[in-house]
Protein backbone atom coordinates (compact mmCIF):
# COMPACT_ATOMS: atom_id res chain seq x y z
CA UNK A 1 0.00 0.00 0.00
CA UNK A 2 1.17 3.87 -0.47
CA UNK A 3 1.50 5.93 2.93
CA UNK A 4 1.90 9.65 2.82
CA UNK A 5 3.35 10.64 5.53
CA UNK A 6 3.51 14.44 6.99
CA UNK A 7 7.01 15.59 8.76
CA UNK A 8 7.75 18.16 11.01
CA UNK A 9 10.08 20.31 12.87
CA UNK A 10 13.52 18.63 12.80
CA UNK A 11 12.84 15.05 11.34
CA UNK A 12 11.17 17.70 7.97
CA UNK A 13 14.85 18.97 8.13
CA UNK A 14 16.06 15.32 8.56
CA UNK A 15 14.36 14.06 5.47
CA UNK A 16 14.42 17.25 3.70
CA UNK A 17 10.96 17.48 2.57
CA UNK A 18 7.35 18.52 4.53
CA UNK A 19 5.84 15.04 3.05
CA UNK A 20 6.79 11.63 2.12
CA UNK A 21 5.54 8.84 0.11
CA UNK A 22 6.28 5.28 1.38
CA UNK A 23 5.17 1.84 0.02
CA UNK A 24 4.85 -0.05 2.57
CA UNK A 25 3.20 -4.23 3.09
CA UNK A 26 -0.35 -3.98 4.00
CA UNK A 27 -1.01 -4.25 7.78
CA UNK A 28 2.52 -2.20 8.21
CA UNK A 29 2.18 -0.93 11.92
CA UNK A 30 3.97 1.96 13.26
CA UNK A 31 6.67 -0.01 14.41
CA UNK A 32 7.01 -1.00 10.93
CA UNK A 33 6.97 2.20 9.42
CA UNK A 34 9.77 3.86 12.22
CA UNK A 35 11.93 0.91 11.20
CA UNK A 36 11.87 1.10 7.14
CA UNK A 37 12.12 4.95 8.39
CA UNK A 38 15.29 4.92 10.56
CA UNK A 39 16.72 2.56 7.95
CA UNK A 40 16.48 4.95 4.85
CA UNK A 41 17.14 8.38 7.41
CA UNK A 42 19.66 6.97 10.22
CA UNK A 43 19.71 10.61 11.83
CA UNK A 44 16.40 10.00 13.14
CA UNK A 45 17.44 7.56 15.41
CA UNK A 46 19.49 10.12 16.85
CA UNK A 47 16.62 12.14 18.12
CA UNK A 48 15.37 11.90 21.79
CA UNK A 49 12.57 10.50 21.05
CA UNK A 50 10.16 9.42 17.64
CA UNK A 51 6.10 8.97 17.70
CA UNK A 52 3.79 7.79 14.83
CA UNK A 53 0.10 9.99 14.62
CA UNK A 54 -2.66 8.17 13.10
CA UNK A 55 -5.24 10.97 12.89
CA UNK A 56 -4.48 13.34 15.04
CA UNK A 57 -3.68 10.62 17.97
CA UNK A 58 -0.47 9.18 19.06
CA UNK A 59 -0.02 5.48 17.94
CA UNK A 60 0.53 2.39 19.91
CA UNK A 61 3.66 0.17 18.33
CA UNK A 62 1.40 -1.75 16.92
CA UNK A 63 -1.17 0.32 15.65
CA UNK A 64 -2.04 -1.20 11.96
CA UNK A 65 -1.88 1.53 9.45
CA UNK A 66 -3.87 2.33 5.87
CA UNK A 67 -3.62 4.16 2.71
CA UNK A 68 -6.68 6.57 4.15
CA UNK A 69 -4.99 7.47 6.96
CA UNK A 70 -3.16 10.74 7.81
CA UNK A 71 0.06 9.87 9.18
CA UNK A 72 2.67 11.63 10.92
CA UNK A 73 5.77 11.81 12.08
CA UNK A 74 6.46 13.19 15.60
CA UNK A 75 10.04 14.20 16.96
CA UNK A 76 10.26 15.45 20.61
CA UNK A 77 7.18 18.59 21.19
CA UNK A 78 8.82 21.74 22.61
CA UNK A 79 5.83 24.07 22.62
CA UNK A 80 4.49 26.63 25.43
CA UNK B 1 -16.66 26.35 28.17
CA UNK B 2 -13.39 25.12 26.39
CA UNK B 3 -11.64 27.61 24.04
CA UNK B 4 -8.79 27.25 22.20
CA UNK B 5 -6.28 28.69 19.47
CA UNK B 6 -3.27 28.24 17.27
CA UNK B 7 -2.55 32.00 15.87
CA UNK B 8 -0.06 32.91 13.91
CA UNK B 9 -1.09 36.84 15.44
CA UNK B 10 0.08 38.45 18.61
CA UNK B 11 -1.99 37.11 21.52
CA UNK B 12 -4.30 39.24 23.13
CA UNK B 13 -3.70 38.37 26.73
CA UNK B 14 -6.34 40.50 28.57
CA UNK B 15 -8.59 39.00 25.96
CA UNK B 16 -7.64 35.74 27.12
CA UNK B 17 -8.06 36.53 31.00
CA UNK B 18 -11.77 38.12 30.07
CA UNK B 19 -12.47 34.74 27.87
CA UNK B 20 -12.49 32.84 31.68
CA UNK B 21 -14.20 35.33 33.50
CA UNK B 22 -17.78 33.67 35.51
CA UNK B 23 -20.06 34.97 38.08
CA UNK B 24 -19.88 31.83 39.88
CA UNK B 25 -15.81 31.56 39.82
CA UNK B 26 -13.43 33.54 42.24
CA UNK B 27 -10.75 32.35 41.32
CA UNK B 28 -8.41 32.72 38.20
CA UNK B 29 -5.40 31.42 37.09
CA UNK B 30 -3.39 32.35 34.54
CA UNK B 31 0.35 30.81 33.14
CA UNK B 32 1.48 33.13 30.37
CA UNK B 33 4.88 32.09 28.69
CA UNK B 34 7.45 34.38 26.88
CA UNK B 35 10.22 34.25 24.99
CA UNK B 36 13.13 34.71 27.02
CA UNK B 37 16.63 36.53 25.96
CA UNK B 38 18.63 33.02 26.99
CA UNK B 39 18.38 29.59 26.67
CA UNK B 40 20.56 27.05 28.69
CA UNK B 41 23.25 29.54 28.58
CA UNK B 42 22.95 31.28 24.92
CA UNK B 43 21.48 34.46 24.03
CA UNK B 44 19.09 33.84 22.26
CA UNK B 45 17.84 36.13 19.34
CA UNK B 46 14.39 35.27 17.96
CA UNK B 47 12.77 31.78 17.89
CA UNK B 48 10.48 30.19 15.55
CA UNK B 49 7.50 27.96 16.63
CA UNK B 50 6.19 25.40 13.43
CA UNK B 51 2.77 23.40 14.66
CA UNK B 52 1.00 20.59 13.03
CA UNK B 53 -1.71 22.30 13.73
CA UNK B 54 -5.26 19.37 13.30
CA UNK B 55 -3.41 17.35 15.82
CA UNK B 56 -2.22 20.46 17.95
CA UNK B 57 -6.09 21.86 18.49
CA UNK B 58 -7.04 18.39 19.02
CA UNK B 59 -4.72 17.29 21.52
CA UNK B 60 -4.99 20.76 23.25
CA UNK B 61 -9.07 20.13 23.63
CA UNK B 62 -8.19 17.08 24.51
CA UNK B 63 -5.86 18.59 27.96
CA UNK B 64 -8.51 20.78 28.53
CA UNK B 65 -10.97 18.21 28.37
CA UNK B 66 -9.04 16.19 30.95
CA UNK B 67 -8.47 19.07 33.39
CA UNK B 68 -12.33 19.42 33.54
CA UNK B 69 -12.47 15.69 34.12
CA UNK B 70 -10.22 16.06 36.84
CA UNK B 71 -11.39 18.99 38.07
CA UNK B 72 -14.84 19.06 37.55
CA UNK B 73 -15.11 22.48 38.97
CA UNK B 74 -13.44 24.36 36.34
CA UNK B 75 -15.95 26.72 34.74
CA UNK B 76 -14.32 27.68 31.82
CA UNK B 77 -10.45 27.22 30.21
CA UNK B 78 -8.83 28.77 27.65
CA UNK B 79 -5.52 28.00 25.71
CA UNK B 80 -4.22 29.96 23.14
CA UNK B 81 -0.87 29.29 21.84
CA UNK B 82 1.39 31.46 18.89
CA UNK B 83 3.04 29.95 15.58
CA UNK B 84 5.55 31.78 13.71
CA UNK B 85 8.55 33.97 14.01
CA UNK B 86 8.76 35.53 17.93
CA UNK B 87 11.32 37.98 19.77
CA UNK B 88 12.24 38.16 22.88
CA UNK B 89 9.64 39.16 25.08
CA UNK B 90 6.81 37.93 22.76
CA UNK B 91 3.56 35.60 24.23
CA UNK B 92 4.00 32.45 23.27
CA UNK B 93 1.69 30.59 25.35
CA UNK B 94 -1.39 31.70 27.71
CA UNK B 95 -3.95 29.18 29.18
CA UNK B 96 -6.38 30.74 31.98
CA UNK B 97 -8.49 29.19 33.87
CA UNK B 98 -11.65 29.97 36.66
CA UNK B 99 -12.50 28.03 39.20
CA UNK B 100 -15.11 28.90 41.94
CA UNK B 101 -11.92 27.86 44.81
CA UNK B 102 -8.26 29.15 43.96
CA UNK B 103 -6.11 26.09 45.02
CA UNK B 104 -7.48 24.56 42.01
CA UNK B 105 -7.36 26.87 39.46
CA UNK B 106 -3.61 26.57 40.32
CA UNK B 107 -3.67 22.93 40.20
CA UNK B 108 -5.43 22.99 36.72
CA UNK B 109 -3.67 25.54 34.81
CA UNK B 110 -0.19 23.88 35.99
CA UNK B 111 -1.77 20.31 34.89
CA UNK B 112 -2.72 21.91 31.89
CA UNK B 113 0.52 23.85 30.48
CA UNK B 114 2.78 21.06 31.68
CA UNK B 115 0.68 18.52 29.82
CA UNK B 116 0.90 20.73 26.92
CA UNK B 117 4.72 20.50 26.56
CA UNK B 118 4.48 16.61 26.58
CA UNK B 119 1.72 16.37 23.94
CA UNK B 120 1.05 19.30 21.89
CA UNK B 121 2.46 19.21 18.43
CA UNK B 122 4.18 22.55 17.92
CA UNK B 123 8.10 22.36 17.71
CA UNK B 124 10.29 25.17 18.66
CA UNK B 125 13.88 26.34 16.87
CA UNK B 126 15.86 28.82 19.05
CA UNK B 127 18.20 31.36 16.62
CA UNK B 128 21.32 32.18 18.14
CA UNK B 129 24.32 34.54 17.11
CA UNK B 130 25.72 31.58 15.85
CA UNK B 131 23.12 28.90 15.05
CA UNK B 132 20.02 27.23 15.54
CA UNK B 133 18.68 24.34 17.51
CA UNK B 134 15.06 22.78 17.79
CA UNK B 135 14.59 22.47 21.36
CA UNK B 136 14.91 19.11 23.14
CA UNK B 137 15.24 17.40 19.94
CA UNK B 138 18.37 15.20 20.94
CA UNK B 139 18.98 13.81 24.01
CA UNK C 1 11.17 44.47 41.28
CA UNK C 2 8.75 44.62 44.12
CA UNK C 3 5.15 46.78 43.53
CA UNK C 4 2.52 46.52 46.04
CA UNK C 5 -0.37 48.51 46.06
CA UNK C 6 -3.93 48.99 47.94
CA UNK C 7 -6.45 51.05 45.97
CA UNK C 8 -10.29 51.96 45.88
CA UNK C 9 -10.02 52.08 42.39
CA UNK C 10 -10.75 49.39 40.20
CA UNK C 11 -7.73 47.50 39.54
CA UNK C 12 -6.00 47.24 35.57
CA UNK C 13 -5.41 44.14 35.66
CA UNK C 14 -3.68 44.14 32.10
CA UNK C 15 -0.93 46.72 33.74
CA UNK C 16 -0.30 44.27 36.48
CA UNK C 17 0.38 41.72 34.02
CA UNK C 18 2.60 44.52 32.38
CA UNK C 19 4.38 45.04 35.27
CA UNK C 20 5.79 41.78 35.48
CA UNK C 21 7.15 41.51 32.63
CA UNK C 22 11.31 41.02 32.00
CA UNK C 23 13.48 39.52 29.24
CA UNK C 24 15.01 37.27 31.15
CA UNK C 25 11.42 35.84 32.59
CA UNK C 26 10.13 33.28 30.37
CA UNK C 27 7.08 32.11 32.76
CA UNK C 28 4.33 34.72 34.17
CA UNK C 29 1.52 33.14 37.07
CA UNK C 30 -1.14 35.20 37.49
CA UNK C 31 -3.77 34.34 40.56
CA UNK C 32 -7.22 37.06 40.12
CA UNK C 33 -9.67 36.70 43.12
CA UNK C 34 -12.94 38.05 41.95
CA UNK C 35 -16.11 38.11 43.71
CA UNK C 36 -18.32 35.52 43.11
CA UNK C 37 -22.44 35.37 43.52
CA UNK C 38 -22.31 33.34 46.42
CA UNK C 39 -20.39 32.09 49.49
CA UNK C 40 -21.30 29.18 51.32
CA UNK C 41 -24.52 28.67 49.48
CA UNK C 42 -26.18 32.39 49.90
CA UNK C 43 -26.42 34.57 46.90
CA UNK C 44 -24.22 37.42 47.45
CA UNK C 45 -25.28 41.29 46.87
CA UNK C 46 -22.08 42.96 47.00
CA UNK C 47 -18.96 43.30 49.68
CA UNK C 48 -16.96 45.14 51.29
CA UNK C 49 -13.12 45.33 52.43
CA UNK C 50 -11.62 47.40 55.12
CA UNK C 51 -8.06 47.50 55.36
CA UNK C 52 -5.57 48.60 58.07
CA UNK C 53 -3.63 49.95 55.23
CA UNK C 54 -0.05 51.24 56.63
CA UNK C 55 0.07 47.39 57.90
CA UNK C 56 -1.45 45.76 54.90
CA UNK C 57 0.98 47.35 52.98
CA UNK C 58 3.82 46.42 55.44
CA UNK C 59 2.55 42.92 55.72
CA UNK C 60 2.04 42.49 51.61
CA UNK C 61 5.50 43.78 51.21
CA UNK C 62 6.80 41.52 53.91
CA UNK C 63 4.95 38.43 51.90
CA UNK C 64 6.45 39.69 48.64
CA UNK C 65 9.96 39.64 49.93
CA UNK C 66 9.57 36.26 51.76
CA UNK C 67 8.80 34.70 48.36
CA UNK C 68 11.43 36.37 46.90
CA UNK C 69 14.00 34.78 49.54
CA UNK C 70 12.07 31.53 49.03
CA UNK C 71 12.16 31.41 45.51
CA UNK C 72 15.50 33.57 44.21
CA UNK C 73 14.78 33.64 40.29
CA UNK C 74 11.57 35.63 40.95
CA UNK C 75 12.06 38.45 38.55
CA UNK C 76 9.46 40.79 39.66
CA UNK C 77 6.48 40.49 41.66
CA UNK C 78 3.26 42.62 42.06
CA UNK C 79 0.19 42.33 44.18
CA UNK C 80 -2.61 44.55 43.81
CA UNK C 81 -5.91 44.09 46.18
CA UNK C 82 -8.60 46.34 46.29
CA UNK C 83 -11.02 48.31 49.18
CA UNK C 84 -14.27 49.57 49.52
CA UNK C 85 -17.40 48.33 48.01
CA UNK C 86 -17.01 45.27 45.01
CA UNK C 87 -19.96 43.66 43.41
CA UNK C 88 -20.10 40.64 41.02
CA UNK C 89 -17.24 39.61 38.83
CA UNK C 90 -15.35 43.23 40.72
CA UNK C 91 -11.36 42.10 40.83
CA UNK C 92 -9.98 41.79 44.36
CA UNK C 93 -7.01 40.99 44.06
CA UNK C 94 -3.87 40.79 41.53
CA UNK C 95 -1.00 38.42 42.26
CA UNK C 96 1.50 38.56 39.51
CA UNK C 97 4.99 37.03 39.44
CA UNK C 98 7.84 35.77 36.97
CA UNK C 99 10.58 33.55 37.01
CA UNK C 100 12.57 32.57 34.27
CA UNK C 101 10.89 28.54 34.54
CA UNK C 102 7.24 27.99 34.82
CA UNK C 103 7.56 25.50 38.31
CA UNK C 104 8.40 28.11 40.50
CA UNK C 105 5.87 30.88 39.10
CA UNK C 106 3.64 28.63 40.34
CA UNK C 107 4.45 28.14 43.62
CA UNK C 108 5.76 31.61 44.66
CA UNK C 109 1.94 32.98 43.42
CA UNK C 110 0.33 30.66 45.19
CA UNK C 111 2.75 31.08 48.41
CA UNK C 112 1.54 34.44 48.09
CA UNK C 113 -2.26 34.82 47.74
CA UNK C 114 -2.10 31.65 50.44
CA UNK C 115 -0.03 33.98 52.92
CA UNK C 116 -1.73 36.92 51.78
CA UNK C 117 -5.44 35.45 53.29
CA UNK C 118 -3.49 34.27 56.37
CA UNK C 119 -1.57 37.83 57.49
CA UNK C 120 -2.47 40.64 55.52
CA UNK C 121 -4.88 43.15 57.44
CA UNK C 122 -7.73 43.46 55.15
CA UNK C 123 -11.51 42.63 56.41
CA UNK C 124 -14.33 41.36 53.75
CA UNK C 125 -17.84 41.44 54.61
CA UNK C 126 -20.48 40.04 52.26
CA UNK C 127 -23.56 41.27 51.84
CA UNK C 128 -26.52 38.96 51.26
CA UNK C 129 -30.63 39.67 50.76
CA UNK C 130 -30.94 39.08 54.47
CA UNK C 131 -28.12 40.30 56.24
CA UNK C 132 -24.24 40.49 56.55
CA UNK C 133 -21.34 38.51 57.45
CA UNK C 134 -17.79 39.38 58.34
CA UNK C 135 -15.88 36.50 56.43
CA UNK C 136 -13.93 34.01 59.00
CA UNK C 137 -14.74 36.13 61.97
CA UNK C 138 -16.61 33.02 63.88
CA UNK C 139 -15.89 29.94 64.34
CA UNK D 1 -0.37 54.67 80.79
CA UNK D 2 -2.43 55.65 77.81
CA UNK D 3 -2.78 53.55 74.54
CA UNK D 4 -4.75 54.47 71.75
CA UNK D 5 -5.80 51.15 70.24
CA UNK D 6 -7.46 51.26 66.32
CA UNK D 7 -9.89 48.69 65.39
CA UNK D 8 -10.98 47.23 62.75
CA UNK D 9 -13.96 44.86 60.66
CA UNK D 10 -16.14 43.14 63.37
CA UNK D 11 -13.64 44.19 66.26
CA UNK D 12 -14.89 47.97 65.17
CA UNK D 13 -18.03 46.98 65.19
CA UNK D 14 -18.34 44.80 68.68
CA UNK D 15 -16.77 48.40 70.28
CA UNK D 16 -19.06 50.55 68.44
CA UNK D 17 -16.15 52.84 67.33
CA UNK D 18 -12.88 52.74 65.20
CA UNK D 19 -10.75 54.11 68.35
CA UNK D 20 -10.25 53.09 72.14
CA UNK D 21 -8.52 55.16 73.88
CA UNK D 22 -7.84 53.26 77.57
CA UNK D 23 -5.78 53.47 80.92
CA UNK D 24 -3.15 50.41 81.27
CA UNK D 25 -0.53 49.88 83.70
CA UNK D 26 2.82 50.35 82.82
CA UNK D 27 4.55 47.67 80.96
CA UNK D 28 1.10 46.24 80.02
CA UNK D 29 1.34 43.19 77.81
CA UNK D 30 -0.17 42.49 74.58
CA UNK D 31 -2.12 39.27 76.54
CA UNK D 32 -2.92 41.59 79.35
CA UNK D 33 -4.36 44.26 76.97
CA UNK D 34 -6.40 41.60 75.43
CA UNK D 35 -7.66 39.95 78.77
CA UNK D 36 -8.59 44.09 79.52
CA UNK D 37 -10.99 44.10 76.23
CA UNK D 38 -11.93 40.76 76.24
CA UNK D 39 -14.47 41.52 79.53
CA UNK D 40 -15.45 44.99 78.82
CA UNK D 41 -16.15 43.65 75.71
CA UNK D 42 -17.30 39.98 76.11
CA UNK D 43 -18.13 39.59 72.12
CA UNK D 44 -14.83 39.67 71.38
CA UNK D 45 -14.30 36.10 73.25
CA UNK D 46 -16.46 34.54 70.51
CA UNK D 47 -14.41 35.56 67.43
CA UNK D 48 -11.62 32.48 65.61
CA UNK D 49 -9.02 34.76 67.12
CA UNK D 50 -8.11 38.36 68.15
CA UNK D 51 -4.25 39.35 67.71
CA UNK D 52 -2.78 42.52 68.77
CA UNK D 53 -0.34 44.38 65.69
CA UNK D 54 2.15 47.08 67.37
CA UNK D 55 3.67 49.22 64.88
CA UNK D 56 2.59 46.93 61.66
CA UNK D 57 3.88 44.02 63.14
CA UNK D 58 2.09 41.06 65.01
CA UNK D 59 2.80 41.11 68.66
CA UNK D 60 4.06 38.14 70.67
CA UNK D 61 1.91 37.28 73.72
CA UNK D 62 4.45 39.11 76.00
CA UNK D 63 5.04 42.25 73.76
CA UNK D 64 4.98 45.56 76.68
CA UNK D 65 3.28 48.03 75.55
CA UNK D 66 4.26 51.66 75.36
CA UNK D 67 2.22 54.96 74.79
CA UNK D 68 3.69 56.39 71.58
CA UNK D 69 2.86 52.18 69.39
CA UNK D 70 0.66 52.25 66.79
CA UNK D 71 -1.25 49.72 68.48
CA UNK D 72 -4.18 47.62 66.78
CA UNK D 73 -6.83 44.92 67.39
CA UNK D 74 -7.31 42.45 64.87
CA UNK D 75 -9.37 40.20 64.31
CA UNK D 76 -9.46 37.27 61.98
CA UNK D 77 -8.65 38.58 58.45
CA UNK D 78 -10.93 37.91 55.43
CA UNK D 79 -8.45 39.48 52.34
CA UNK D 80 -8.27 38.25 48.72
Amino acid sequence: MHLNIALFGIAREIVGQPTLEIDAPAGQSARGLLAELHARYPALAALSSLAVAVNNEYAADDTPLHERDEIALIPPVSGG
Amino acid sequence: MIHIDLTDQPIAVADALRSVEADGAGAINTFIGTVRNQSTGRAVIRLEYEAYDSMALHQLRKVAEQAVAQWPMLQKVTVIHRKGTLHIGDVAVVVAVSTPHRAESFAACQYIIDTLKQVVTIWKKEFYQDGDVWVAAHP
